[in-house]
């Protein structure tokens, strides 16, 4: 099977997780969509360690992958914290901040 | 020698700061006065027979970007010196009689703003030299925005030093980049140096003088300022403290002449010629539309103001005449009216104090109770409107001459500026002076404390016109050799350009030699000459 | 039989990933999601990333989105209102991200890399096994490999930090500033660290 | 001590004595400045005499000599000296200047006795003398446009020596930019003559013209034009003359010493100063020539209408100079230097007189109220009346002999020159008419109610003064004259001034007699030796039928004045009732104020009020205003496009990448 | 199967492992009562001892750990200033609402951790070590942005920076995925050789691939059009952490930036830097013209930092050493500026009921002449304006464009310079030049830029020795290098000359 498929695929859920990005309202479908995004990095990582036959792209997608636990953690952690603050849990309420 | 000139007044500015109030003003014209007495020996020790810098402190200050702190005294420079000297004096102790409010940072700003006027001249490497040039506008700022008058139905005074100190700096950061060019451009990979004669001695290419040439002259006449860049000037003059006026209006413009004297034109020889004309033109300009405004303002200042246009466009006009004469003439005009033009603002203060206002209309017939008043008044309008016998009836006769001789034309419709300042400075002194006093308007003569400001500006107006030799004798060598600078790498044969490029269609080189002689001129066409009139 | 294994995964991916956008209520999403890190973990192990395959099961699908039902859970998966408050936005989006997938596409097929049409070079056997990626870690990663540790111990914290009980018991706009000690009171009257409480 | 010692100390007498007198304004007590005037300006003249002595010691060739002090203004090829020229014309204007204003110092003295501004009076007074001492002595084009200029100064500051008054100010003003104007000429006349002969000493300049300008005339001619437009300035030529009348909103002494006797004959030195330019620039001579004619037609015909005494007398001094100008531009140098000294005394004198009569009108100068002065004041009209005669050329008096030995000499040219003669001889008509036209308003008849008032009380009408022109009350703490005003019967100063001007007025004219003597050519010949128009002498014959034809026409005018204004004094009102046009046109002096108010004035403040209104605003703003609007609304869209919401940076954040990635993909191979 | 530990040098990664050690110090401070409000202290000693180590090895270049890190004079240099800006922050910290929130230990090891990140990222030579470092030095930032959880401005503030600096790394993650299958290798110098190759040279996708990892630096940068969090987070966050944000993170990132380009990506320089070129010259317009107006001071600074990134980017485009001692150089002084003037925000913050609004700060040259010093120092600086290190740092930067021919670019900061006049002055004229007299009294709290809470918490902020010393001692050397700027151009020299293949 050719590398290309598997980067044009990653690609393909790349482009899907920005769409989701800017489409989504909800901060933890925006996290979800975060997760695709860094996924989709992850799987050309792997696709491109495999046809460069070294391994270290495997490393960086596992390093990615424990960054991305870090960043869903505290992604949840202020998204906890947004709605303990009765705060709308919507990413265009919050717009206090702007000009 | 010339380190301590440059220091002393901002030494003093900020000792004062520690002094109680009542003294501080003291404290700052006595560093003024101290500042003068330095520069006075460095005059004393000037050798006007020797050639190049004198009195020069060369130091390695920034190695790794080649920039020297490089200090220097010739014939272009001493005199501005001095007149800095004089009118930060005069000009202090005008403020320090007065009540100033804050007057700690008053005169810590003062004494900066002399200290950076005083660094722009005696800089001897381009990048301290607008390094200082920026600088200046620094204390005026302050000096402008906080001690300013807001007015009723215009900007208030921190707006109108705004839009003036954007305006100006839109030249000089130009300059900046321009400066950086030179030096890179001419290093052509060596060693980075900004040391002004150095560069002089290799000028970068035609090509790229041409637009630094431009970047440099940005700035020197949005400082002076000149005609269509003046945009910021009426604000800036109707809020500034007039004290600060004084100085403002009678030195800062003048560092825009001097640069195009110390910089433009030995570095970008081929550009200045080229762009001679074009130089010209704006320089008319200024005359003419400067007098013009002059002689319809109604506020006093502003007469002020906008006859400083004129005047620079004449100094620069004598510059770009590109003759020795000329530039004789525009260097002692600088002094001319630099003395004139601050006593004149003076004037104007103790005026506003007695009328209580600033509008010509409003003003009259003070004369009567203040002689004396009137007597300093007169002398300084006639030396505004370059009286024969006064020493800018010398300086604009040199500039004129060396325009004449350059670009007969231009020299036509510059002479038509001399008539207008006849009748406005005679203007501003009757309106003031003359006619029926308006009701409530005090006729009281000058104490003393404004005597012992102005009588002795007056005096060097005065002295200055017996013998403005003192300053011709001692420029004229450096302005020689800065002329033959920028002649030296023009493509047209040496000395052509003396009677203005040859591309000229209004070129008159041809109808005499420019060398003084006698000899009939070969093929004159005297229609020429006489329809130009 | 590679092929029908890869397009299953890639249709699943996929789906997975469309799902998370086109749900309405994030709970689904969450759901969604799982399935696409599945599909991923088949294609990892297509390309012979075995042990990152695990980790991909274990790690996510494991423990990250557990957490995410959870907060889903806890605050309550309301459904999102249809109605877009940014103007355009809903036409640009989609428009961004085709432009994103052609770019990325065309970078990738436009590529003169002869590679990227093989299948990659015969590897010998281990490729991507623990083994060989533990190794890896400890000799030319190592640095990595530390600094994971000590930002996944940061996150711990700053969870912690974010979703401390203190911001419950201060909950609401009630209680103003609380937390910066008032005159007079004791220092370290000041509420205490969340880690001693949680200990 | 030599002829030029003595000339430095003439010329700095009077600057000492009004430095003196200005400084000590405080100190000095009330008369003392008067006293110190008039003594510094009399010395000057004895300074004046033995330098005279001095040059007659030496043989006539040599007696010219320069003298400088210091360089004054020297660099660049330049070469300015403080110098001084001396040479018999400088000696002669300088004791004609010092002489005269002698004397108009002690009539002074008297006359503005009750002034508040005394002191200021006699410090402009001898401020003026210096300046008009520079301008005589001056070495090299710029010392004499510097003295050029400080006439006009003096002249300005005495115009408008009574401050408070609009009419004055207005008056001082329009004199100094006029003048202005004509330095501006000298000026450019001085840079040519630099570039073609690079110098401005008087002595480089006239030794090498003739071989520099052998080959181009043009240039020369255009030198010549360019310091006419000063010399008609200064000299109230047409058409810059429109200052002159205006000017004499001053006391009358200024007007009888700077704007009859000695500044406004400047112009007629300048061109006697710089003969040696004009002889080689006949076009120029010839324009100057034909310009003296027409001012001299023109002033006459005006002055027979005016009602102003002053201004009368002003235009009659326009026409005299316009004799002078024609004299020296066709080459009768001391001709026209003689009468220069003759129109002094009796111009000067003329002055003084109305001077008197005015004061006693109470300053009211229109002839149509006044007569009977004969009685009231014998001693005034006495010098009048002598005064008069000279002007009019009365057989044997100065200006008899003086104007006819100019028209003499052009007939004498011939050619073309005889218009001269034949229009001359016209103006003298004319000036004997205009002349007793006064006299006989004035002096015979019923006295008026003020001449009756001096002579019951022998004071004069006590008035509050009103500007004439306006009619506004003066503001009398400037120091406008107060009413207890002097008349020449009341002070003995100035009846000692007056008597002596009158002795010359009547007897100055023989010192010129054709075929009896020629004190004055043979003493200024040797100036103009070089120009050989000298050559031309009209014959002894000649010249006695020529002074036979003035007498007869001098007397002719006289009588005719004498039928309109005594005979049947109903004659002129018919004439005027007959020719309404002619009248109005000559009454409202040719229109020439009108003219160059719409020509020169309306245009100028146009000019400053469209820049000021609209250029200002629009345009210098409009670069302002424009770029702040510019950057200002740019602002406003960063701002718009910084919404607050995340998706949307999220969407630019892309799309920057979108854009990004698609330059990269253009630019790889 | 056998395996080779990688050698350790430990002087090299001792500052790495200092810090390392203050982390979990301080974190345990946290545990046990006693001790809990040693945070801070801790924290600067942690800081102090990592500045000694780092000094320790400036002028010694070596590679660490396999090649993972390279410690040279540029990491050094880079790493000295985010110390000393963490070291700032602390002090302004002190009775900070935000730490007290999330409680001094925490506060503080969070932000040693992001420091860390800071200094592996500027040590990075790897694209994994790029890539964790770049998240070790965000992560905490996220954090601490929404540590005052009581202010809803501190939470969204941190949600945003979270989203969108998630994306960015998400598009540098995958950046670098390209670059590493178009290299074949992940350490920098393998990439260099790897594209420099016959065939790959000027290959999409090793091009898409610089397009998105400069995307993603370019948002931790703040360059323009990436630059839309920057005023948001900044006037959100806590001010302390801002002033922390506003220098740190972007003297790491340019740090790596230099580093990542100007090694890795060296052999496709001549594709970049226009692109880079363009970039920089949008940001200085955007940031400026977007600075002009603004009433809140930490946004206005928001913007005026957006403006900055575009200058110092410059020193990157320039490409020669230079460049890179002028972009350090840049960042030394930046520093000092903005400590200065975010020291007085901070107090006046605590002092007056206007938040951060400009009205905070009327006429404070009256009230507080020693915050209004060098609140007015840092603003002419930052406008450039001369006898400030300001001034000599935009004189070093279009030096070194100049002499890389991007003289147009040097135009531009000359015109956005102008520009900048007009919101730096208008603080000027406030602090000095408001309406006489009318001093800032304590009236309603202001709407925009402070909110409801903000009321005065510690009227004598002004005269606290943590708040004023620390914005005297920046303003001091502001002007100090400005007129002595020798010493600071010899350090910035060293840093430049780190990278060896530009010569």
């Amino acid at each position: 099977m050719n590398i290309e498929w598997y980067i044009v695929l990653s690609s393909l859920l790349f482009a899907v997780g920005a769409g989701g990005i800017l489409l989504r309202r909800s901060p933890v479908v925006i996290l979800l969509c975060l997760e695709l995004m860094l996924n989709a990095g992850n799987l050309s990582l792997v696709a491109f360690s495999r046809m460069v036959g070294n391994q270290e792209g495997q490393v960086f997608a596992l390093v990615v992958m424990v960054v991305a636990a870090c960043e869903v953690v505290v992604g949840l952690g202020l998204i906890v914290a947004i709605f303990r603050r009765r705060l709308p849990l919507d990413v265009d309420e919050l717009r206090e901040l702007r000009g | 020698m010339i380190n301590s000139l440059l220091w002393t007044p901002l030494a003093f500015g900020l000792l004062g700061l520690f002094l109680p109030r009542r003294l501080a003003g003291w404290w700052a014209t006595l560093g003024a006065a101290v500042t003068l007495g330095i520069a006075i020996s460095l005059l004393a020790g000037f050798d006007s027979g020797a050639s190049g810098l004198q009195d020069t402190v060369d130091v390695n200050w920034i190695p790794g970007l080649g920039v020297d702190y490089s200090l220097g005294l010739d014939g272009l420079n001493v005199f501005l010196v001095m007149l800095t000297a004089v009118l930060w004096l005069g000009a202090t102790a005008f403020a320090a009689f007065r009540e100033q409010e804050r007057p700690h940072l008053f005169f810590l700003m003062m004494l900066l703003a002399e200290t950076a006027t005083l660094g722009a001249f005696v800089a001897q490497d381009l990048l301290l030299f607008v390094l200082f040039f920026d600088l200046m506008l620094v204390p005026f700022y302050f000096l402008f925005g906080a001690w300013g008058t807001d007015r009723e139905y215009g900007p208030t005074a921190s707006a109108a030093t705004l839009k003036m100190i954007i305006y100006t700096l839109v030249g000089s950061l130009l300059m900046l980049v321009g400066a950086i060019a030179t030096a890179i451009i001419a290093a052509d990979g060596g060693q980075i140096t900004f040391s002004i004669a150095e560069l002089a001695n290799h000028p970068v290419g035609t090509g790229s003088q041409r637009w630094i040439f431009w970047f440099f002259a940005a700035a020197f006449l949005v400082k002076m300022p000149a005609f269509l860049l003046h945009g910021w000037m009426p604000d800036a003059y109707r809020a500034a403290p007039l004290p600060v006026l004084a100085v403002f209006s009678g030195v800062l413009a003048k560092v825009g002449a001097y640069g195009f004297l110390r910089v433009v034109l030995p570095l970008f020889p081929a550009a200045t010629v080229q762009f001679q004309e074009v130089v010209l033109v704006i320089a008319l300009a200024s005359i003419l539309y400067g007098s013009v405004m002059a002689f319809t303002q109604t506020n006093v200042r502003l007469v002020g103001g906008y006859s400083s246009v004129a005047q620079l466009g004449f100094i620069t006009a004598g510059i770009f005449a590109l003759r020795a004469d000329g530039s004789d003439g525009a260097i002692l005009q600088m002094v001319n009216h630099g003395l004139v033009v601050a006593p004149l603002f003076i004037i104007v203060a103790i005026l506003a104090e007695r009328s209580g206002t600033e509008d010509l209309r409003e003003m009259g017939g003070m004369a009567l109770r203040a002689p004396v008043l009137a007597a300093l008044f007169l002398i300084v309008a006639l030396a505004t409107l370059a009286m024969p016998g006064s020493a800018n009836f010398i300086g604009e006769f040199y500039i004129l001459n060396g325009l004449f001789q350059a670009k007969i034309v231009f020299a036509f419709v510059a002479i038509t500026g001399i008539a207008m300042s006849a009748y406005y400075a005679l203007r501003l002194y009757q309106r003031t002076m003359h006619n029926r006093k308006p009701e409530g308007i005090a006729s009281r003569e000058i104490g003393w404390r404004d005597g012992v400001v102005l009588a002795p500006l007056v005096a060097c107006i005065l002295g200055l016109a017996l013998y403005p030799q003192l300053i011709l004798h001692r420029t004229d060598r450096s302005v020689s050799e800065t002329i033959a600078s920028a002649s030296r790498p023009s493509a047209e044969p040496p000395k052509s350009h003396l009677r203005g490029s040859t591309a000229s269609a209004l070129d008159c080189g041809r109808l005499a030699p420019c060398r003084v002689t006698w000899e009939a001129p070969p093929g004159f066409d005297p229609r020429k000459a006489v329809a130009r009139q | 039989m590679e092929a029908v294994l890869f397009f299953a995964a890639a249709i699943g991916a996929l789906g997975g990933a469309i799902g998370v956008i086109a749900m309405r209520n994030p709970f689904y999403s969450v759901l969604a999601l799982i399935i696409h890190l599945f599909s991923l973990a088949v294609l990892f192990l297509l390309l012979t990333a075995a042990f990152v395959a695990a980790a991909q099961v274990v790690v996510y699908a494991g423990a990250v989105m557990v957490l995410y039902v959870f907060v889903v859970a806890y605050i309550g998966g309301g459904e999102e209102s249809a109605w877009e408050s940014i103007p355009g936005q809903r036409l640009l989006a989609p428009l961004i991200g085709i432009a994103l997938f052609v770019e990325l596409a065309i970078a990738v097929l436009a590529s003169s890399l002869l590679a990227l049409g093989t299948d990659g070079p015969d590897v010998k056997a281990g490729f991507g096994d623990p083994a060989e990626i533990g190794r890896l870690l400890l000799e030319r990663f190592l640095v990595p490999f530390e600094a994971t540790s000590v930002l996944l111990l940061l996150a711990a914290v700053g969870a912690i930090v974010l979703a401390s009980r203190r911001g419950a018991a201060t909950g609401g706009s009630g209680a103003a500033s609380a937390g910066t000690p008032r005159e007079g009171e004791p220092a370290d009257a000041a509420p205490g660290p969340s880690i001693g409480d949680l200990a | 001590m030599t002829a030029t010692a003595w000339a430095w100390i003439a010329l700095v007498l009077p600057l000492l004595g009004s430095v003196v007198i200005a400084l000590g304004f405080r100190a000095l007590p009330a008369r003392a400045a008067g006293a110190i005037g008039t003594a510094s300006i009399g010395l000057a003249f004895v300074c004046a005499v033995a330098a005279l002595i001095n040059l007659l010691g030496e043989d006539a060739g040599a007696r010219h000599h320069a003298s400088a002090l210091w360089d004054y203004a020297s660099a660049a090829g330049l070469d300015i000296k403080l110098g001084i020229y001396v040479d018999q014309l400088s000696v002669y204007m300088l004791l004609v200047v010092t002489g005269v204003s002698a004397l108009i110092h002690l009539y002074s003295f008297g006359y503005m006795a009750s002034d508040e501004g005394y002191h200021r009076f006699f410090s402009y007074l001898n401020f003026f003398v210096f300046s008009m001492l520079l301008l005589v002595l001056a070495g090299n084009f710029v010392l004499l446009i510097v003295g050029w200029a400080f006439v006009g100064f003096a002249s300005y500051a005495l115009i408008s020596f009574w401050y408070r008054r609009t009419t004055a100010t207005g008056a001082g003003m329009k004199a100094f930019v006029i003048n202005v104007v004509g330095d501006i000429g000298l000026v450019l006349a001085a840079f040519l003559i630099f570039r073609e002969l690079g110098s401005f000493e008087y002595g480089t300049v006239f030794e090498k013209a003739p071989e520099v300008f052998a080959t181009n005339e043009w240039t020369v001619t255009a030198i010549c034009l360019l310091l006419l437009l000063g010399a008609f300035a200064k000299s109230a030529q047409l058409p810059l003359h429109t200052w002159l009348p205006d000017a004499m909103e001053g006391p009358t002494p200024v007007s009888s010493l700077i704007h009859a006797a000695t500044m406004v004959t400047a112009g007629v030195y300048l061109i006697a100063r710089t003969h040696a330019l004009f002889v080689l620039a006949p076009t120029a001579a010839d324009i100057a020539a034909f310009t003296g004619l027409a001012t001299l037609l023109v002033a006459a015909t005006i002055a027979l209408v005016v009602t102003d005494l002053k201004r009368a007398i002003a235009y009659s001094t326009m026409s005299q100079i316009g004799y002078m100008i024609v004299g020296v531009s066709i080459g009768a140098y001391s001709a026209g230097l003689f009468h220069l000294m003759t129109h002094a005394f009796f111009k000067a004198l003329l002055f003084m007189a109305a001077g008197s009569i005015i004061a006693a009108m109470a300053n009211d100068q229109n002839i149509d109220r006044m007569s009977g002065f004969g009685r009231a004041l014998r001693f005034t009209s006495m010098t009048m009346v002598a005064g008069g005669l000279a002007l009019a050329a009365f057989p044997f008096t100065s200006g008899f002999f003086s104007k006819d030995e100019i028209l003499a000499y052009a007939s004498a040219r011939g050619g073309m020159y005889l218009i001269f003669t034949v229009l001359g001889y016209l103006g003298a008509l004319l000036t004997a008419i205009y002349t007793f036209r006064l006299i006989f308003r004035i002096l015979p008849g019923r006295p008026c109610e003020e001449a009756q008032t001096f002579i019951d009380t022998g004071h004069v009408a006590h008035e509050e003064p009103r500007n004439p022109a306006t009619g506004e009350v003066e503001d009398t703490d400037v120091g406008f004259p107060g009413p207890e005003h002097h008349v020449a019967e009341q002070s003995a100063s100035m009846r000692v001034a007056m008597a002596v001007l009158a002795f010359g007025a009547l007897f100055a004219g023989f010192v010129q007699v054709p075929g009896v003597d020629s004190v004055i050519a043979n003493f200024l010949d040797p100036v103009f030796e070089d120009s050989p128009l000298t050559a031309i002498q009209p014959s002894t014959a000649a010249s006695w039928v020529g002074l036979a034809i003035g007498a007869a026409i001098s007397l002719g005018g006289i009588a005719i004045a004498y039928l309109l204004y005594v005979a049947r004094p109903e004659l002129p009102a018919r004439l005027q009732s007959r020719f309404p046009a002619i009248h109005t046109f000559l009454y409202n002096k040719w229109y020439f104020d009108e003219a160059i108010d719409i020509l020169v004035v309306r245009p100028a403040l146009a000019v400053g009020r469209f820049a000021n209104r609209t250029f200002e605003r629009v345009v210098v703003d409009g670069l302002i205003t424009g770029t702040v609007e510019i950057v200002r609304d740019a602002g406003g869209i960063v701002r718009v496009v910084q919404s607050g919401f995340v998706r949307s940076y999220a969407l630019l954040l892309l799309a920057g990448f979108a854009g990004l990635a698609l330059y990269f993909l253009l630019s790889s191979s | 199967m056998n395996f080779v530990a990688p050698h350790l040098d430990y002087a090299g990664i001792s500052p790495i492992i200092a810090l390392t050690a203050g982390i979990v110090v301080v974190l345990l401070s946290a545990v046990f009562r006693p001790v809990q409000r040693t945070g801070p202290g801790l924290a600067l000693v942690t800081l102090a001892a990592t500045a000694g180590l780092l000094i320790w090895q400036w002028h010694d270049p070596t590679d660490l750990v396999a090649g993972a890190l390279r410690i040279d004079d540029l990491a050094v240099a880079i790493s000295l200033i985010a110390v000393t800006t963490a070291a700032f922050a602390v002090l302004l910290s002190l009775r900070e609402e935000a730490a007290e929130q999330a409680g001094l230990g925490e506060y503080h090891a969070l932000m040693l951790g992001s420091v860390l990140g800071m200094v592996l990222l500027s040590e990075a030579q790897n694209l994994v070590t790029f890539f964790i470092a770049i998240e070790t030095l965000s992560i905490p930032l996220y954090i601490l942005c929404g540590s005052n959880l009581l202010r809803e401005h501190s939470l969204e503030s941190g949600l945003k920076y979270l989203i969108v600096g998630s994306i960015g790394s998400a598009t540098l993650l995958y950046g670098m995925s390209f670059i590493y299958g178009g290299s074949g290798s992940t350490d920098f110098a393998g990439i260099a050789s790897g594209i420099a190759e016959e065939g790959v040279l000027g290959d999409p996708l090793i091009l898409v691939g610089i397009g998105l990892t400069a995307v993603g630096l370019a948002f931790k940068t703040s360059i323009a059009p990436f630059h839309q969090w920057t005023p948001d987070v900044y006037q959100g966050a806590p001010t302390p952490i801002t002033s922390f944000m506003a220098v740190a993170t972007k003297a790491a990132a340019f740090a790596v930036f230099v580093r990542f380009f100007e090694v890795a990506l060296l052999p496709q320089a001549d594709e970049w830097r226009p692109a880079l070129a363009v970039l920089a010259a949008i940001t200085i317009v955007v940031g400026n013209i977007g600075a002009l107006g603004q009433d809140s001071l930490k946004r206005m600074l928001g913007y005026s930092g957006v403006a900055q990134a575009g200058y110092i980017l410059g020193g990157i485009v320039a490409l020669n050493a230079a460049g890179t001692s002028a972009l350090v150089f840049y960042l030394a002084g930046y520093a000092f500026m903005n400590m200065a003037a975010f020291a007085v925000v901070v107090a006046r913050e605590r002092e007056t009921p206007y938040g951060d609004d400009i009205r905070a700060v009327r006429s404070l040259g009256l009230e507080r002449p020693l915050l209004a010093w060098p609140l007015t120092i840092s603003m002419l600086a930052l406008a450039g304006l001369p006898a400030t290190v300001g001034f000599i740092g935009k004189l070093y930067l279009i030096e070194a464009l100049v002499e890389g021919d991007y003289t147009w670019l040097a135009v531009f900061i000359a015109v956005g310079t102008m520009i900048s006049l007009a919101y730096y002055l208008r603080v000027v004229a406030a602090m000095w030049m408001g309406p006489r007299g009318e001093a800032a009294q304590p009236g309603p709290p202001a709407i925009a830029g402070a909110d409801p809470e903000a009321d005065p918490v510690d009227p004598e902020a002004g005269r606290r020795l943590y708040l004023a010393g620390p914005a005297l001692l920046a303003a001091a050397a502001t002007v100090f290098f400005g007129i002595v700027p020798q010493p600071l151009v010899k350090f910035a020299e060293a840093a430049g000359a780190a990278i060896g293949s530009l010569h």
